[in-house]
This record gives structure tokens, C-alpha cells and sequence, in this order.
């Protein structure tokens, strides 16, 4: 079996979407789905493990060798991703039951899970094949299951979100479609391996750079990068806290995943970075997104809204390091993907848990809380911290990676800005510390408990993960630094 | 002749699909779009002869039914609330009710 | 034998495409809904079996006679039906007919 | 640059001066109609043209001898889509309001992709040319090899379904989400689905057909039967699971139409549909599961059976039963949910009238 | 050979992708420029239609015929766009699907299928 494990991988959530269906009982669905998500999470601890020792592991799907089948080809990067994507995945999963029974009517709690796991395969089936077009069939999956998730919300306006992400992800998608049919047409194959190594050839071609300017759109537009991120704040404001929690921890790290495999792997550093005025773009972008969204989220009156521009901003930090195009630059990307999620899920699920007692996320509502519920509280005040890059947390790490990478460039103008961008985030997040300890509870908000076990949990084992990842760096910084050696390399 | 009968039907098709833009009336497109799905059947059909091809007529077939299933589709809805308000539609429907 | 078939498949077709433009031509110049779903109704019909007769004539093989036999029928069986339901349709939601003088509108 | 190229200038020959006209004219319609669906106000009027967008494309699809797509885009441009579009403006409303939204940017936006679209097609191989890059690489070895490694005519088939079996494993987990969403979305309450009155009012326009509602009654097992046809010829002919599901959800959509859809829901109730949108992706898995427990890869059809060629065989049909199973429940179910939101709807209404 | 002939061989060698162009910008344009909710999805399904229209067009091989295997022919068209396009169609089926879904919930709640409009109610003043 453990030759097998990359397509363990993704079919164990895949097969277990269809079964939850049949078994129809929410809380068995539940058990399952979390039983589901672990085995795919130690699956990817293993596949780590497999990848560090040996290197690259190819899987031929259906027998086939590489370009006329499709291949698995898990190396470094898609595994640490991997591990990520199934890690968040389970722990959210733990404060699903209590997550989705107040702000998703019971008779979906089935279907929800069932779109859940979906949404999971998805995502992992984009990180882990070798396939172009393989990509696009399962960022469909992991779209169309994200869409109906944020509709499940119960505020009408989760249903226009969804219909603004819908039109916008397809678009996307399609923009995504259209590069990978013209690098088809070029090359005539389809295989990232392959196409890395025919690409080259024909990279003078007009018709290679309106593929890569297709897929690198279709690709921003995914992540949310500024300025095509206006999908995404209705999308997590609106969504049940639990699916907020997911995919913003996620979602959007596929999409860099996705960024750097065609900008590194497919199309070659050369031909990204040096023909191209890329680096500039993206360099700009990034910290107009930081500065923009940061802004934006200080003037936020319902929180979950405030921590969505605070997840543009975040990913304005994760193109700033891509963009350096050093060892250290990604590594430092890599690293910040990694504590972002942990950081993101930690805080999303706070604040399920805050609308679980209280009923809203609205800053007013927050009055008084630290008292009320002094562990989700403190939950959120860790996150807060680590967002804005405190030592002692993951947050710091990956701003010292980053400043490290810049500063080996010499561009300490950046450097200066990236500083500033956290100090942007020290007032947002103060907000909230003053709503909840230095302000009276409203009067009529009767007692309010602290959220129950079921969230607590999960929440505490993510801010543990946080701060322990903030001192223990050995482990991810080895595999991130790993992942990008690897990129800058021999290549794919 | 194959290549004669083929333009005829694209001819066809082209003042079917004339009429399916200007309209005038609710019917007048469902009718136009009924011709036009009769003339693509047709044209399926003697594709496949003209290309050497011919054993690819299912696809004919299935044109002809979905055809039909698409016009009961247009007329089963037409009776529904939304579609009623035809107001501004154009001068020769008058309503009964 | 051959060449009458082949001539005889020729006039077939001809006949069944005059068929269709006439119809093509029918539903674009007739001045109302009625007239002008009495023009592609009696071509249509009659012009695709004309086209699917004429096909039959040059067939390769007997899968194929049997499909262009079946797409016959359908057209046979369909169309009508379709431009039936149509008219009727149109007739009992209040389309009325354009008739010569305007003080004569009814059903 | 003439060296990228790959391609003598076009000689104009006869047989391909006839093809390149057809397809200029279809592609000329296209633009017609999209055009004229940019002008229309009339959503009726442009779900109509969308219908003939639909029915060209595939024509044109023929055209260029993809046989197998032409018979998808029609049954799905053409013939769900449209009905499914049917529904929804029956529930939204029939005209659109006249307000664009900021004109000026969406159209710098589209001038600008536009351009970069134009800039890319400069150096793209000459269309039809056999010295493409595309028609060197990857695919001769399917058009030569699929038969002796796989043993069925069609192409198309064989890489869809073996070469390609992943994509297509992928296909149906699609098509099952969409099924979920759309389902989760608008799911009616069990209670209110119970009344039947309104729907008994929808029949009475259709007692009247009487002639429809025979024809209708005599198609039906025809286009079942043609259904499974199209199933189980794929191998040789265009067609295949994906195909056959649609046109079987077309004939049920077609009963529910014509006889109401609480009568095609008491012939097919709707928790069988549920469950059988779950069964086919399951089908389809555990061809993958087997495989792998007998020693090759996930979907690799070989080890099935003794005989390499009967195991592709073998592994194709079932996964085929399973892409057909579960593209007929979900677009049966899709069709069940936006109709019963509007029977629900017009239900209410008839309530607050009476 | 003559500039003019050139011309003549890019041109009948691009045009069915320039009007690929065409087709895709007006389902483009249909999509951000329009503010009806169903408008916009069938501008989606314009410009996605578009794009399998591309793809189809590059697998085209003078002279060839279907890619289903037969006696006495040796050139076919290439298979594999078909099969990535079939794929692509299904998925364009269940955007639709579920963008039409989203609309109907979207008028039951809003009143309206109208962008502005559900802009103006959901961001009063």
C-alpha cells in the first residue's frame, strides 16, 4: 500500500464524499468524515516522511506512463502543502459538529460535510498531480463544493457572495483553461514534467507569453490578489464560520501553490523572472495589498470581515517573498503559507465560536468578552499576535525569513514597507483587545458562557501548534527551505 | 448535390436565425429555434455524407429528440407567473386573461 | 443502375433543399405567427424527408439505412406534433391571427 | 519565426475549400448570435438564441470531426441547459433591466484581454496543420497504439476513459458536486412537497395536449432505450456514459413534463435519485479500488481480468456504467429541485391569493 | 513565395481562432458589463462555449476525419483535445447548474435579479 500513497491521498476523501451521502445521519457523517480527513492526514505525514528520505515519488494513474497518462508527481513542495491542507482540514473538522449547528439549518448538516470533503479533495487533488489539465478538472471540484459551502450560510447575503465568487472563479477558471490551451498547442503535451522541458524551446513565441499572462490572471484571480480580491471579503464574512475557517486557511494557499509550480516548474525561472517585468508587478501588488487591505481592515465593524482584509493583506506578504525569487524568498513564502493557516483556521474558529455563544461578530458585540469567554479570548489575542508577527509565535518567523530575503537583496526600501505593513496590523488587532477587555459587556447581552469543548479544542490545539512552531522552527523551516532548494534546483 | 442540399440548409438556418433574433413574438422564437433544430439535424445528417463519414448519425437523432423535448420545455413553462408579464412585449399578442 | 440512383438521390436532395429555403424564406417574409408556421410546418417536414430520402439512396451500409430511417420517423412524428402544440399554444394564450381587415381580429 | 510555423501556406484544394466554407459561415453565425445576445432584452427571447448558440456550436463541432463532443454540446448546450435556464427565468422574471454596469471598464477590460488573446494567436500553428505540435506529440501514439493496448475503435473513448481515466474519474466527482450544491441549495421542505394541488393545476394545461401527451408517451421508451444505446456503443461509435445519462434524464425530465412532476416523482422517487448520484461515483472508485488491490495502479484496467485487452474491456464498460449512472441522477435530480422550488413558490403565491 | 499569398495563408490559418477571440470577448463582456444575474451566466456559457471551440479548432487536421478507428483511413483528427473538451463541457454544465441555483435563491431573498439593485440593499446609503 505504501507505494500507493499519493493516490490514498486524494481518493480516501474523494470515496468518502459519496459514502457520507448514503450514510445520511449527521453525526455518523461526521465521525466519518473526520475518520476521512485523519487517514488523509496521516497519509500526508507519510508521504512527507517518503519525500524527505527519497526524494520525488511519480505515481502513474491508470498504468500509464507520463504524457499519454496522468501522473502523480509528489516532490517537496506539493508534500508540505499536502500536509497542511489535511492537518487544517482535521482540525476543523473537530468543531464542525458544534460549528455548523446554529448557522446551517439541520437538514443540510449532511450535504454539508458531504460538500466539505469534496471541497478537501479538491484541493488536494490540484496540489498533488503533474497533469495541467488534471489541475483545472479538480479546481473545479474544489470550487463549485467552495461556492455551495458559502451559500450555506444563513445571512442572504452568503448568497450573493457566493454568485460573486462563482462568477469570478469561473472566470478564473476559464482564463486558466485558455493558458493551458495554448501551452497545449504549443507543446502538445500536457504533462507539467513535460511541458517544462518543451517549453523552453518556443518561450520566444507570443503565443507562450499570452499563455503564461492567461495562467498567471486566471491564477490571481483565484488567490485573491490585490486588485482582483473583491470577491473575497463578502465570501468570508458570510460563509458558517467553520467553512471561513477552512478555506481561508487553505483556499487561497492552494492558489500560491499553484502561483509558484507553473511560475517555477512549468515555465521556468528564466523565462518568469528575467523576460518578464514580473517581479516588479508582483512586488507592487503585494504591498499595495498589504498596505490597501490592512487599512481596510482597521475601519471594519464585524470582525470576520476585519481578519478577511487581514488574509489579503497576509497574502500581499506571501507574494512579496515569491517575488524575490531567492531560496530565502520562498522559503520565507513557504513558511508564512504554513503559519498562516495555522494562524487563520486558530482565529476563524474563534470567532465561530464567539458566534456560536453570542450570535454575531460585530465589534460592539465583542464588549466585555474577555471576561465572559476568557479562553477564546486568549485564543484570539495569541492569533492577533502571531498575525502581526510577535516573537515567540509563527508569525515571526516567517517576517524574519521574509526581512532576511530582502534584506540579502538589499531592498531595504521594501524591507522598510513590509515593517510598516505590521504596524497596521498591531492597530487592527488592538481593536479588538480593547473591545473585549477594556470595554463594559453591553447590557443586555444577559451571560454569555464560554464556548463549549468541541471549539475550545480545536482552538487550542492550532494556538499551541502556533506558538510551538514559533519556537521549534527546525521542522518547517527544514522542509520549506527543502521544498524551495528543490524549486531552484534541478527544477521539477 | 450533397454540397447543394448543404447550403440550402445553411441558408435556411441563417433566415431561421433571423427570425429568432427579431422575434416579434414569444411564439415566433420557439418556432424559429424548432426550424432551426430541424435544419441542424438535417445538416448533421449531410455533413456526415460530405465528409465520407456517415455512420455518425446518432448525433442526428439525438438533435431530433432533444429538439422536441426543448419545445415541450418552452411551452410547459410559458404558462408560468414570470412569464406572463408580456406587456411590453409587442403589439400583436393580446391578452385574454 | 447506378448512375439512376445517383440521379435520382440528386434530384431528391435538390428537391427537399428548394424545400427548406422555400420554408427559410416563408418564416422570415410571412406576415404573421399563423402564416408563418404554416410555412416551415408543410416544408420542414416535407423538405427534411425529401433530404433523409435522397440519403437513403446513397448509404453504405444497412446501420445506416436504419438510423436515416429512424431520423425519418422522428421528423415524421415530431415535427408535426411540435407545430401543433406550438400553434395551439399561441392560439389560447391570446395570439390572434392577422386577418385582412382590422375590425375582424378574433380566434 | 517562419521556422515556428510549422506549416506550408495553405493550397486551397477543393474538398477543403467546401469545409473551410461551411465552417466560416457556422463561425459567422456564432457571431451573429452572440451578438444579438449582447443587444437582447428579453431573457425568453436570449435563452432561445443561447439554445441555437448551443446547436451551432456543435454543428461546427462536427465539422471538425469531433463527433463525440458534438453529441455532448448538444445535448448539454441545447437540451439541459436550456431547459434548466427555462426554469429559473420562469421563478425570476423574464426582462432584464436596461442599466449596464460601468460600460466604459468592462470594455477597456474585454479591449485589453482581447488584444493579449490576438497577440497570443500570432505565432500559434496554422490551423489544420498536420506539422502542429499538438498533432506530433502525445497524440499519435493514442491514435496508433489505442488499438493494440486498449482494442476499441474509438478514440476518444480510449483515452477518456484508460489514458485519461482520472480526468474523467474527476468529470463525474463534478458533476456529483453540482448535483449536491444544487441540491443543498434548494432543497424544499418535506412537508409543503406533500401538496399536490398546484401540481395537479400544472397538468390541467396539459390535459388539453392531448396529441403531446401521446407522441410524448411513445418517445419515451424509444429514448430510453436509444439511451442505453448510446451507453453501450460507445466503444465504437460517438457516444458513451456521459452522453447516454443525459439523453435518459432528458426522457424523465420529458415525463415530468408532460405528466407533472409529482407523477414522475412517485415513478422515481427522489431518495433513489440521491442515492444513485452517490452509487455511480462509487462505481467508478471502486473499479479503481479493485485495480489496486490486484496489484496495478489506481484505474489501471490491465489487471482485471487475465487478458490485458479484455480487462481494458471489462474496466471501460463498468466505469461507463458508472459515469451514466450517476450523470442521468444528477441532472434528474438538478431538473427535481429547480421544478419543485417552483411548484413551492407558486404554491405560496396560490395561498396568499386564495 | 509573394507577400500577398502571406496574407492570404495566415489568414485562413488564424481566422477560426480571431473569431474564437470574438466570441469569447463578447461572452466576456456579457458577463462584467451586464447586471441580470441569468445575462451574466449565459455569458459564461458563451465564453466557455468559446474556449471548447478553441480547443476543437486546434485538434483539426486537413484531410482528417473523426478519431474513430476504421478500415482504409489513415488520418484522423487529434483526440485528445475532444477528450479534454468533453471533460470541460461537463464542468461547464454544473457552473451553470449551480449559478442558475444561486440565482433563484438569490431572487427569493433579494426580491431582485438585478446586480444594482441587490448592491443598493445590501450596502444602504
Amino acid at each position: 500500500m505504501i507505494a500507493h500513497l499519493p493516490i490514498l491521498q486524494v481518493i480516501v476523501p474523494l470515496i468518502a464524499a459519496p459514502l457520507c451521502l448514503i450514510l445520511r445521519r449527521a453525526h455518523l457523517v461526521w465521525l466519518f468524515a473526520l475518520f476521512a480527513s485523519g487517514i488523509a492526514f496521516l497519509t500526508s505525514i507519510l508521504l512527507l516522511q517518503q519525500v524527505m528520505d527519497t526524494g520525488t515519488i511519480v505515481y502513474e494513474l491508470g498504468g500509464w506512463e507520463a504524457p499519454w497518462g496522468i501522473e502523480y508527481r509528489i516532490d517537496k513542495l506539493n508534500a508540505f502543502l499536502l500536509l497542511i491542507i489535511t492537518m487544517i482540514s482535521t482540525v476543523v473538522l473537530m468543531a464542525a459538529k458544534k460549528g455548523i449547528e446554529k448557522e446551517i439549518s439541520s437538514e443540510k448538516h449532511t450535504l454539508f460535510y458531504v460538500l466539505y470533503l469534496l471541497s478537501l479533495t479538491g484541493m488536494l487533488g490540484i496540489v498533488a498531480t503533474g497533469d495541467a489539465f488534471n489541475v483545472f478538472v479538480f479546481l473545479e471540484i474544489s470550487s463549485l463544493s467552495a461556492y455551495a459551502l458559502i451559500a450555506l450560510g444563513n445571512d442572504r447575503r452568503a448568497l450573493w457572495a457566493a454568485y460573486q465568487y462563482l462568477i469570478m472563479g469561473t472566470i478564473g477558471a476559464t482564463f486558466i483553461l485558455i493558458g493551458i490551451g495554448m501551452m497545449y498547442q504549443m507543446t502538445g503535451t500536457l504533462n507539467m514534467e513535460d511541458l517544462s522541458r518543451r517549453l523552453p524551446e518556443i518561450s520566444q513565441t507570443r503565443t507562450v507569453f499570452a499563455a503564461f499572462a492567461f495562467v498567471i490572471v486566471g491564477i490571481c484571480l483565484k488567490l485573491a490578489l490585490f486588485p482582483l480580491h473583491l470577491w473575497l471579503p463578502n465570501a468570508y464574512s458570510y460563509a458558517p464560520s467553520i467553512v471561513t475557517a477552512f478555506f481561508a486557511a487553505t483556499a487561497t494557499k492552494v492558489a500560491i501553490y499553484l502561483l509558484i509550480r507553473f511560475t517555477f516548474s512549468v515555465f521556468g525561472l528564466t523565462f518568469s523572472f528575467t523576460t518578464l517585468p514580473l517581479q516588479t508587478l508582483f512586488i507592487v501588488l503585494g504591498l499595495l495589498g498589504i498596505f490597501v487591505a490592512s487599512t481596510t481592515a482597521i475601519y471594519q465593524q464585524n470582525v470576520k470581515r476585519l481578519f478577511a482584509y487581514s488574509s489579503i493583506a497576509q497574502i500581499g506578504y506571501m507574494i512579496v517573498g515569491f517575488s524575490i525569487s531567492s531560496v530565502t524568498g520562498l522559503t520565507a513564502t513557504l513558511l508564512h503559507v504554513f503559519n498562516h493557516a495555522l494562524m487563520k483556521s486558530a482565529l476563524f474558529l474563534a470567532l465561530g465560536a464567539v458566534m456560536y455563544r453570542v450570535g454575531s461578530v460585530d465589534l460592539k458585540h465583542f464588549h466585555g468578552l474577555g471576561r465572559q469567554m476568557p479562553l477564546t479570548m486568549a485564543a484570539i489575542v495569541v492569533g492577533g499576535l502571531s498575525l502581526i508577527g510577535v516573537p515567540l509565535t509563527v508569525g515571526f518567523v516567517s517576517k524574519w525569513y521574509l526581512l532576511l530575503a530582502l534584506i540579502e537583496q538589499g531592498w531595504w526600501p521594501v524591507a522598510v514597507l513590509v515593517l510598516l505593513g505590521s504596524l497596521l496590523a498591531i492597530i487592527y488587532v488592538w481593536r479588538i483587545v480593547e473591545a473585549a477587555y477594556f470595554k463594559p459587556p453591553l447590557a443586555n447581552t444577559g451571560d454569555i458562557k464560554e464556548a463549549p469543548l468541541q471549539y475550545l479544542i480545536p482552538i487550542w490545539i492550532l494556538i499551541l501548534a502556533n506558538i510551538y512552531f514559533g519556537i521549534d522552527t527546525r521542522l518547517t523551516v527544514s522542509v520549506a527551505q527543502a521544498a524551495s532548494q528543490s524549486l531552484f534546483g534541478v527544477g521539477l | 448535390m450533397l454540397i447543394a442540399a448543404t447550403v440550402a440548409i445553411l441558408v435556411a438556418m441563417f433566415l431561421a436565425m433571423i427570425r429568432g433574433i427579431v422575434g416579434p413574438t414569444f411564439y415566433d422564437r420557439i418556432l424559429a429555434v424548432n426550424m432551426f433544430g430541424t435544419k441542424t439535424v438535417l445538416f448533421i445528417s449531410l455533413i456526415g455524407f460530405v465528409m465520407g463519414r456517415p455512420e455518425f448519425l446518432d448525433i442526428a437523432i439525438v438533435y431530433a429528440l432533444l429538439n422536441f423535448i426543448s419545445v415541450i420545455g418552452v411551452l410547459h413553462f410559458s404558462g408560468s407567473v414570470e412569464f406572463r408579464h408580456d406587456d411590453h412585449d409587442n403589439s400583436t399578442v393580446e391578452k385574454d386573461s | 443502375m447506378d448512375i439512376v440512383i445517383a440521379v435520382v438521390s440528386a434530384i431528391f436532395l435538390l428537391l427537399g433543399g428548394f424545400l427548406c429555403v422555400t420554408g427559410g424564406v416563408g418564416i422570415l417574409r410571412f406576415p404573421d405567427f399563423y402564416t408563418r408556421i404554416h410555412a416551415t410546418g408543410v416544408t420542414d417536414t416535407l423538405g427534411a424527408g425529401l433530404i433523409l430520402i435522397g440519403l437513403m439512396l446513397q448509404v453504405p451500409d444497412v446501420l445506416v439505412l436504419v438510423k436515416l430511417v429512424i431520423i425519418l420517423l422522428m421528423t415524421l412524428f415530431i415535427n408535426p406534433v411540435a407545430t401543433h402544440a406550438l400553434a395551439q399554444a399561441a392560439l389560447k394564450s391570446g395570439l390572434s391571427p392577422l386577418l385582412q381587415s382590422k375590425n375582424h381580429k378574433g380566434g | 519565426m517562419d521556422s515556428l510555423r510549422f506549416c506550408n501556406p495553405k493550397t486551397i484544394k477543393e474538398d477543403n475549400a467546401i469545409e473551410l466554407l461551411i465552417d466560416i459561415v457556422l463561425l459567422s453565425f456564432l457571431v451573429c448570435i452572440a451578438f444579438a445576445i449582447v443587444r437582447m432584452k428579453d431573457l425568453f427571447a436570449v435563452i432561445m438564441l443561447a439554445g441555437m448558440y448551443g446547436l451551432l456550436s456543435a454543428s461546427f463541432f462536427v465539422t471538425m470531426d469531433a463527433v463525440d463532443v458534438a453529441f455532448t454540446e448538444a445535448s448539454v448546450g441545447a437540451g439541459i441547459s436550456t431547459l434548466l435556464m427555462l426554469t429559473t427565468i420562469s421563478m425570476t422574471g423574464r426582462y432584464e433591466n436596461t442599466t449596464r454596469h460601468r460600460p466604459m471598464l468592462a470594455l477597456v477590460v474585454v479591449f485589453v484581454t482581447g488584444s493579449l488573446l490576438i497577440y497570443g494567436t500570432l505565432d500559434m500553428p496554422y490551423f489544420g496543420s498536420a506539422q502542429a505540435p499538438i498533432q506530433l506529440h502525445v497524440a499519435p501514439h493514442y491514435i496508433n497504439n489505442s488499438m493494440s493496448e486498449i482494442g476499441i475503435p474509438n478514440i476518444v473513448t480510449s483515452a477518456l476513459a484508460s489514458y485519461r481515466g482520472f480526468d474523467t474519474f474527476g468529470e463525474v466527482v463534478v458533476i456529483f458536486t453540482a448535483g449536491v450544491a444544487v441540491w443543498a441549495l434548494l432543497m424544499v421542505n418535506v412537508q409543503r412537497r406533500k401538496n399536490t394541488e398546484i401540481d395537479d393545476a400544472n397538468n390541467s394545461t396539459h390535459e388539453q395536449h392531448f396529441i403531446v401527451r401521446f407522441v410524448a408517451k411513445m418517445l419515451i421508451p424509444f429514448i430510453l432505450l436509444f439511451a442505453l444505446y448510446v451507453q453501450f456503443h460507445g466503444d465504437y461509435g460517438p457516444g458513451g456514459g456521459f452522453q447516454a445519462g443525459v439523453i435518459f434524464a432528458a426522457a424523465i425530465i420529458l415525463y415530468s413534463m408532460v405528466f407533472g412532476l409529482n407523477t414522475a416523482r412517485r415513478v422515481i422517487s427522489q431518495p433513489i435519485v440521491q442515492l444513485l448520484t452517490a452509487a455511480g461515483v462509487l462505481l467508478y472508485g471502486s473499479v479503481g479500488i479493485v485495480s489496486l488491490l490486484s496489484g496495478g495502479n489506481f484505474l489501471d484496467y490491465n489487471v482485471l481480468s487475465a487478458d490485458p485487452i479484455a480487462g481494458q474491456h471489462l474496466g471501460i464498460l463498468l466505469i461507463e456504467l458508472g459515469v451514466g449512472c450517476t450523470v442521468a441522477s444528477v441532472m434528474i435530480l438538478i431538473y427535481f429541485n429547480f421544478s419543485g422550488r417552483k411548484n413551492d413558490r407558486e404554491l405560496e403565491e396560490h395561498k396568499e391569493t386564495t | 513565395m509573394d507577400a500577398g499569398n502571406d496574407w492570404a495563408a495566415a489568414f485562413f490559418g488564424l481566422y477560426n481562432y480571431w473569431i474564437v477571440v470574438v466570441l469569447m470577448m463578447v461572452g466576456f463582456y456579457i458577463v462584467i458589463a451586464h447586471g441580470n444575474l441569468i445575462k451574466k451566466i449565459i455569458g459564461l456559457t458563451i465564453f466557455q462555449t468559446s474556449v471548447f471551440i478553441y480547443y476543437i479548432s486546434m485538434g483539426n487536421v486537413d484531410g482528417g476525419t473523426a478519431p474513430i478507428l476504421a478500415d482504409n483511413i489513415s488520418q484522423y483528427s487529434n483526440p485528445l483535445p475532444h477528450v479534454l473538451i468533453l471533460t470541460a463541457i461537463v464542468v461547464g454544465i454544473a457552473t451553470t447548474a449551480l449559478g442558475l441555483a444561486l440565482a433563484i435563491r438569490i431572487k427569493e431573498s433579494y426580491g431582485t435579479i438585478e446586480e444594482e439593485i441587490i448592491q443598493g440593499m445590501d450596502n444602504p446609503g
